[in-house]
């Protein structure tokens, strides 16, 4: 239904039953007068809450969303609000690099006491959300294109791997073959500069192993379906990573995967070398170097530097060598300490809250739903049953609007929330470039910052933020509803 | 789906800033709505009759009612469609009352909200399906938490009833505050006669067990079967052989112990039995003054111990307790009165509260019920009583009024003049409140016939005058001038607030408190002994101020309520809870980490791990669905497709 | 005091409403328990005791409350307010009604006024008070003989009493301080009879 | 300890009945390195006059003094003067309202500094760089066996969030420099109470009662001397002193000196650097019991 126009605006408020639901009735029965455009849906706890729920309402058109439960503490349900808060929390980092003004956003704690704290709230909030005036639609966004500027310094030198130990790895792998049911690394693709993924089988097939920078898939995602399997995979650090996470999971089992690893010197950006390369008839050679790859394409020789073509997030990688492995030869090159802002997201910081709505409505209208994101994702493992296919649960309609979209992607993303290793073969494997990465590194950034600098993929016996709590949160405060 | 929706006018309650007929017009455009109507009282016998008549006339399978908040009547609804042959959980409510009708004045504004509150709550119906309770076996064994006199009068009422009682008390001994008075209003009848028989009753009931000297360490589970962890504190004394002689009291040196029976009035020794009726009669060593304990050196009460009962390397202990319900009675305390710096914030010997005062008025008391002042131990001729000393008092706090302090400062100052009869009682007071059975009368009497001046004014200020005597600076408002009274001794009528540790406790029965700590009974008019949380009861003052008739009413009402709930062999669990989607499930158990009952569990299922809910386990709060990125495990009845159905039904662009 | 009070028709709800906007005191939450009066140090001095008037405040009886001495016998010593259990600034309840009165030109204790008028006087003259300064101006304006004659010759022997004006001295600053502080109170005055109130 | 310097407000009374206070403050400073640089130019708060009569006209009148410390640079203020005290800092909390701010800029010669300095007490300043023990240790000749009680008077503790004086009923910084001077201090249950010296003139009758109440606890206490930091309430209590007896029928020979004189004679000052001699009533059998009490100890 249409809000009243001139009067209201569209606010909608997820309650828990036992505090936040009784509160505002303890409003009404002691008549404390609120404005009306405040919505309620009550939920049993606040924990029941998917922070989707609020992305939803907040692009199909709410003007502020408003979540209420117990006091920490006093849940109904013992500890469902202490999940919620850090869910919530994390949420609200997230909303602004879609483009939405967290401040639409709030999240409090009111008992079924406290009529009149209820009151204050609502009252603040929605006068908070009149004066922010009616929220910017998805929609009616004028498409806006920008391109994130990847000239970046990188925290470790950045090669191609020319000294790294393939001729030992490979005799390692032939050696430990016969217990294993395959072992998954990269082969030649198509010409000298493309891999593909390679499963090796037979002990012939090791040879066909490559390792250099044009190593950029991500081999793990290929684990899960080798579930009950004896297998085998070579890693780059960053593959390491989602290895790691696949273990916290319950994924895959540790007894099962065997991991071979070499130190990783970066890898190449090979939608801009494609773009560079443009169209040819054939490779004439590939040379590598320490610093970079020198391609003949039809007889034009061109060059790549790894310090200019490599993958963005090689610049800012703290991982060259893999955080677990059985066997691990070569050493990695040092890494300064340090931080390196990913492009992608430093693109989406220089915008204002406007321009970053306008520019996913650009992005989105290029999308062509062929979730090619998600199927690169090792961490997606729905596959059947993804909702994006299913509908159920409904979360998307069939429709084919950018705004769909772009909630297929903040679904994407707030699923890996705390899980996401930052690969980034969901951008990569895009075959129309949009930088969805930075969706997922805001919210691991946002992770990092809530909890202690955690950054999933480093330790298999972790217990992940979102899926704990603490009773006193040392980076999440009350707010002030005065 | 064909449904009905009744939008209930609850007299003028909601038609005064509702036009319900037009609601029910308008919800006649929502989908699968077939039927519409606008009920003057909905809840009332036409009202529900006219549902049923509704649901069999145009063969409705579903019911939507917009009324109150559905935490009064969903239950009531919930019957009504169930008489009428739906299943009870196809049914919804809107709340247009408290969140709509109450709370603004905007017609036309409250119109759309309640027409819009109905619609979400048509899209969520049209996508519930029926549920069917289970039903699981109770342990028929209740939890009683403090033994004061609304503790004890449940406890005796249902151990009665043939149900075994575990009475947990965190004193040495059982009585709570009515122990520590002299006499009770307005009778004046010795509460120590009156109370003590029940203790005694208390001690020898086949069907109580008593911890006394022991605290709830923590309670899991839920109606029907919580599971207990009682930490019996360490008394340093084994109570098997104890005997309550007394033989160590009297021998122990320690004689400058803080009595906290006494509230402080006198010493007592370190080994103590807190007074002759004690129950249990038993011996406990206060470890920080006993002098074996902090130094090393003493032993004495372990010499003199005819029975060996003295066991210094005594620890605290914990015990399970399976039970079935738990009744909370845990009283209350004084709060602290010191923070009024202008009575002397307690520098002044002579200005003590109404508790203390019971304890000198009392025979058992420190001064072996003789009227004397702390300071010189001198008779007060003239005694000053402050009403409303952290009552009715936002500026320390405590804005609400204790309920009971007006009558028993009728009764001091009554006794007052009994003990010494050339005294004079003076009280400062706000407001008289005496609305009890034979209370008024009582105020009366303690006016016209113990010839006791009521002022009716606040005190400013007590100070010493520096010759023995205190002056209280008040004001006499009928009389619009400031009073001041020379006075012996000055009774500070001090509020009450919850317990120590009652919100912790509410903690762990997750039930609810309000600001001041006092817990919240279920609704405040209906359901007064009851909590949110099934199976727990509330009696007594840890609800809210009452008095001694009402904390016995209230006992005994929460008795009634454990026997009514034991009398059903089996109780059905609420079936809106969550259910894995086997093939969905990945087994990454995320759902069994976060659940905050240990309500999942991990199955084998043709080879691979699965994901499993225990469904009498199972309270329904959704955090694993909220969890569960793969959708398997949904809540029934809120299930992901109803909310987002509701949120769709407000948020389309 | 003997007289019947119609409440109905002097009730004037827009006084307590000003009262409660100018004072930032909700009066509504007084429940009349005296306190502020029985801790009043100058409550002997008044006519309407303190709680009286802020039950007349209440009630929205203008000419009563404003009328009374006891606006002008406040000691501003803010007992009642440290005390009242409402968190009531009561202090400043009175400080409004006395600034409201004399706006109004309703001066029922002439001598106190009279007294801070001959203060700021020499404030105004001098930048700095000057006890017998202020003194003269006193007794010149409420016609009487300086009533703490008996301390004269104690004050004057301790030298407790400055014979001479102590002024801002004129090296101090580079513009004369005296002048600036009457320049202050010359703006003061102006803007209240712009503002058509009693200055 | 090294000397640390605040710029100082003395208040009008310290160049007129309160002069004593104000050698005896500046004696005990010096002795214990506080430096206090006095405001160029400074003019009176306006006190209890200004504040009655329009709340934006005592504000100017305070604002001018803390804009002229501000434009010294300096970031507290301290002052004797607890009146003066109560004065300034009302003025300077006020002024973070935009709209007070502006009207009270109207009445000024230019507008007043954005951020203005905060002002402190003497006492506080006092104790802020000196805890009990660090005192005691610079005390010289200890005040043995008298028997002290501390009056505050009503504008040095309240309001209780703007003075920041501890529990408004029951300042005890007083007590503590006292007893670190070796005095017995007896708690004085009518410390806080006001002694009506505001209207010592207009209203005589209320400030003799007033007064004549505190002297007579003070008096039964068996008091040698009721110390005062106030000194509206010094000569309320000292000078007045007759005034009052002769209201409650009696006669008082209490003397009442100030904090800064007892200090000062505890730290070995001498007594004519005190300012002993405008005590009405005198200090002599006072000092007599003291030395008594050095000797005896």
């Amino acid at each position: 239904m249409p809000v009243l126009e001139g009067k209201e605006l569209r606010i909608v408020g997820f309650l828990c039953n036992w505090c936040s639901y009784g509160g505002a009735d303890t409003a009404g029965v002691a008549r404390a007068g609120q404005p009306t455009d405040l919505r309620i849906i009550r939920v049993p706890c606040s924990g029941r809450i998917d922070p989707l729920f609020i992305v939803k309402a907040l692009l199909g058109g709410a003007d502020g969303v408003l979540v209420s439960g117990c006091h920490p503490r006093d849940c109904h349900y013992a500890a469902g609000n202490f999940y919620a808060r850090r869910r919530l929390e994390v949420l609200k980092q997230f909303l602004p690099v879609l483009g939405i003004d967290e401040r639409r956003f709030e999240y409090t704690w009111v008992s079924a006491s406290e009529g009149q704290r209820w009151q204050q709230v609502v009252t603040v909030f929605t006068e908070r959300i009149h004066q922010l005036g009616r929220a910017p639609r998805f929609d009616d966004a004028e498409p806006l294109l920008k391109l994130a500027d990847m000239a970046l310094t990188s925290l470790r030198p950045l090669g191609t791997g020319q000294t790294a130990a393939l001729d030992e790895l490979k005799d390692a792998i032939r050696a430990k073959l016969p217990e294993l049911d395959c072992v998954i690394g990269w082969q030649q693709g198509y010409d000298a500069a493309h891999t593909v993924p390679l499963f090796i089988r037979k002990p012939e097939d090791v040879d066909k192993l490559v390792w250099g920078p044009f190593n950029v898939n991500n081999p793990a995602v290929y684990l899960p379906s080798f579930k009950g399997k004896k297998v085998g995979i070579v890693v780059k650090g960053c593959d390491s990573r989602s290895v790691v996470e696949l273990l916290q999971e319950n994924l895959i089992r540790r007894e099962d995967v065997t991991i071979f690893a070499l130190p990783c010197e970066g890898t190449l950006d090979m939608a801009r070398v494609n773009e560079k390369l443009g169209r040819y008839q054939r490779i004439d050679s590939v040379s590598l170097d320490e610093a970079g790859a020198t391609i003949v394409a039809d007889g034009t020789e061109h060059r790549f530097c790894m310090t200019e073509y490599a993958q963005g997030k090689c610049y800012g990688c703290t991982t060259p060598a893999a955080v677990l492995a059985d066997t691990r030869l070569g050493t990695p090159t040092p890494v300064q300490p340090g931080t390196v802002v990913p492009p992608e997201l430093a693109l989406l910081d220089s915008m204002s809250l406007e321009e970053r709505m306008a520019f996913w409505r650009g992005q989105m209208e290029r999308c062509l739903r062929c979730y090619a994101c998600r199927n690169a994702c090792p961490m997606c493992v729905c596959r059947d049953f993804c909702i994006s296919d299913s509908r159920n649960p409904h979360w998307m309609s069939q429709e084919d609007s950018p705004r769909e979209k772009l909630f297929f992607q903040t679904i994407h993303a707030m699923h890996l929330a705390g899980r996401c290793t930052g690969c980034g073969e969901c951008q990569r494997a895009c075959p129309v470039g949009i930088p969805i990465l930075a969706l997922r590194q805001q919210i691991a950034r946002a992770v990092a910052q809530l909890f202690d600098g955690y950054r999933p993929g480093l330790d298999p016996a972790a217990v992940p933020p979102l899926l704990g709590y603490e009773v006193e949160e040392k980076n999440i405060h009350e707010r002030d509803w005065k | 789906m064909r449904i009905g929706v009744f939008i209930c006018h609850c007299g003028s309650n909601i038609g005064g800033t509702v036009d319900c007929a037009r609601v029910a017009e308008l919800s006649r455009a929502f989908p699968d709505v077939v039927y519409a109507d606008d009920p003057m009282y909905t809840c009332a016998e036409p009202g529900q009759a006219a549902i049923e008549a509704a649901i069999h006339e145009h063969r409705l399978d579903g019911v939507v009612v917009a009324s109150c908040t559905p935490r009064m009547h969903e239950p009531t609804f919930r019957r009504t469609v169930e008489r009428a042959g739906l299943n009870r959980y196809m049914f919804e409510m809107a709340n247009i009352r408290e969140h709509v009708s109450w709370i603004g004045k905007d017609k036309e504004a409250n119109t759309n909200k309640a027409a819009e509150l109905v619609l979400m709550a048509v899209e969520k119906l049209r996508r519930n399906t029926p549920l069917t309770p289970k039903s699981f076996d109770i342990t028929k064994k209740v939890l009683i938490i403090g033994g004061g006199v609304a503790g004890i009068q449940a406890a005796l009422d249902c151990a009665d009833g043939g149900v075994p009682v575990v009475l947990v008390e965190r004193e040495a001994t059982i009585g709570g505050k009515m122990a520590k008075l002299d006499k009770t209003f307005p009778t004046v009848d010795c509460s120590a006669c009156i109370l003590g028989p029940k203790m005694v009753d208390v001690a020898q009931h086949p069907n109580i067990t008593l911890y006394a000297y022991a605290e709830v360490e923590d309670i899991s589970g839920y109606v029907g079967n919580f599971s207990v962890k009682i930490r019996k504190k360490a008394a340093y004394v084994d109570w098997s052989k104890c005997t309550g002689c007394g033989a160590c009291t009297e021998k122990c040196p320690a004689r400058k112990t803080p009595d906290a029976f006494n509230e402080l009035t006198g010493p007592t020794t370190a080994i103590n039995i807190a007074f002759p009726q004690a129950i249990p009669k038993k011996a406990v060593i206060n470890a920080a003054h006993c002098r074996q304990l902090s130094k090393g050196k003493c032993g004495v009460c372990a010499k003199v111990c005819p029975t060996g009962a003295i066991r210094y390397d005594m620890e605290d202990e914990i015990v399970t307790e399976e039970v079935g319900s738990i009744v909370a009675a845990t009283g209350y305390d004084l709060m602290d009165w010191t923070v009024y710096s202008e009575y002397g914030g307690g520098k002044y010997p002579d200005v003590i509260t109404s508790l203390q005062y019971e304890r000198l008025l009392s025979a058992s008391g420190p001064t072996g019920g003789h009227i004397l002042r702390p300071s010189d131990g001198r008779e007060p001729k003239s005694v000053v009583f402050i009403q409303c000393v952290g009552s009715r008092d936002k500026s320390v706090g405590r804005p609400y009024c204790s309920g009971f302090c007006c009558m028993y400062t009728a009764k001091q100052a009554v006794l007052t003049k009994d003990h010494i009869p050339d005294s004079q009682s003076w009280v400062f007071y706000m407001d008289i409140r005496a609305p009890g059975k034979m209370y008024d009368e009582f105020t009366r009497r303690a006016v016209e016939e113990y010839g006791t001046e009521y002022i009716r004014g606040r005190v400013s200020a007590i100070y010493p005058d520096g010759k023995g005597q205190y002056v209280v600076m008040g004001v006499d408002t009928l009389l619009g001038q400031p009073v001041e009274i020379k006075a012996d001794l000055v009774v500070l009528a001090v509020g009450i607030e919850a317990s120590k540790g009652a919100s912790q406790l509410a903690e762990k029965l997750r039930i609810s408190y309000d600001q001041y700590g006092f817990f919240m009974e279920s609704h405040v008019k209906l359901k007064p002994v009851e909590t949110n949380t099934a199976g727990v009861f509330l009696a007594g003052v840890c609800q809210g101020a009452k008095d001694i008739p009402a904390s016995v009413a209230q006992g005994s009402a929460a008795a009634a309520k454990v026997l009514a709930l034991f009398a059903r062999d089996k109780l059905e669990s609420d079936p809106q809870i969550a259910q894995v989607d086997m093939r969905r499930c990945v087994n990454c158990g995320k759902c069994i980490r976060c659940c905050p009952f240990g309500a999942i569990k991990e199955v084998e299922m043709r080879g691979e791990g699965k994901a499993q809910v225990i469904e009498t386990v199972c309270q329904g709060c959704g955090l694993c669905t909220a969890t569960c990125p793969q959708g398997a495990i949904q809540l029934s009845h809120a299930t992901d497709n109803q909310i987002l159905a509701e949120v769709n039904a407000l948020c389309q662009c | 005091m003997n007289k019947v009070t119609d409440i109905s028709s002097l009730r004037d709800p827009a006084f307590t409403a000003a009262v409660q906007a100018d004072s930032g005191q909700d009066v509504t939450t007084c429940y009349q328990c005296g306190n502020c009066t029985a801790g009043c140090p100058a409550s002997f001095a008044y006519d309407r005791q303190v709680s009286q008037i802020m039950r007349g405040v209440q009630l929205g009886l203008k000419d009563e409350v404003l009328n009374t001495r006891s606006i002008w016998m406040c000691l501003s010593c803010s007992t009642c307010s440290l005390r009242c259990p409402n968190n009531i600034d009561v202090a400043a309840v009175m400080e409004t009604l006395r600034h409201m009165a004399r706006k109004e030109g309703r001066v029922t204790v002439p001598k106190v006024e009279k007294f801070w008028f001959s203060f700021l006087d020499t404030v105004r003259v001098f930048g700095r008070t000057y006890e017998i300064g202020t003194m003269a101006l006193y007794m010149l304006r409420s016609l009487r003989i300086f009533t703490d004659l008996d301390l004269a010759p104690e004050a004057l022997k301790k030298r407790k009493l400055g014979l001479i004006p102590h002024a801002i001295p004129r090296q101090d600053v580079p513009d004369d301080g005296a002048r600036a502080v009457g320049r202050i109170m010359q703006r003061y005055r102006q803007r209240a009879l712009r503002e058509g109130v009693r200055p | 300890m090294s000397v640390v310097s605040f710029a100082y407000y003395p208040g009008c009374s310290a160049k007129g009945s309160s002069a004593d206070y104000e050698r005896s403050t500046r004696t005990v400073c010096g002795l214990l390195d506080i430096c206090l640089e006095e405001l160029p130019g400074w003019n009176c708060c306006g006190s209890t006059p200004a504040h009655a009569v329009d709340t934006e006209l005592s504000a100017a009148l305070c604002v001018r003094n803390l804009d002229i410390a501000a434009q010294c640079g300096a970031k507290t203020v301290l002052t004797p003067c607890p009146s003066c005290l109560s004065n300034l800092r009302h003025a300077g909390r006020r002024m973070a309202t935009p709209e007070f701010r502006a009207r009270v800029n109207e009445l000024l010669d230019a507008p007043a500094a954005e951020t203005l300095p905060e002002v402190t007490s003497v006492m506080q300043g006092i104790a802020r760089q000196y805890d009990k023990a660090a005192l005691t240790a610079r005390v010289k000749k200890p005040l043995t066996g008298l028997r002290l009680g501390a009056y505050y008077g009503c504008l040095m503790s309240r309001p209780a969030d703007l003075m920041d004086f501890g529990d408004p009923e029951n300042p005890t910084l007083m007590e503590e420099m006292l007893t670190a001077c070796g005095a017995e201090v007896v708690d004085f249950p009518l410390k806080t109470s006001c002694c009506g010296a505001s209207f010592g003139i207009p209203e005589r009758p209320m400030t003799a009662r007033n007064s004549a109440k505190i002297l007579d606890l003070a008096v039964n206490m068996g008091l040698d001397a009721l110390v005062v930091a106030c000194p509206l309430c010094q000569m309320n209590l000292d000078l007045r002193q007759k005034q009052a007896a002769k209201s409650a029928g009696t006669t008082f020979d209490l003397p009442v000196p100030y904090f800064t004189q007892l200090l000062g004679l505890a730290l070995g000052a001498p007594t004519d650097q005190l300012g002993l001699d405008k005590l009405c009533v005198s200090l002599d059998g006072l000092l007599k019991k003291a030395e008594g009490g050095q000797q005896c100890g």
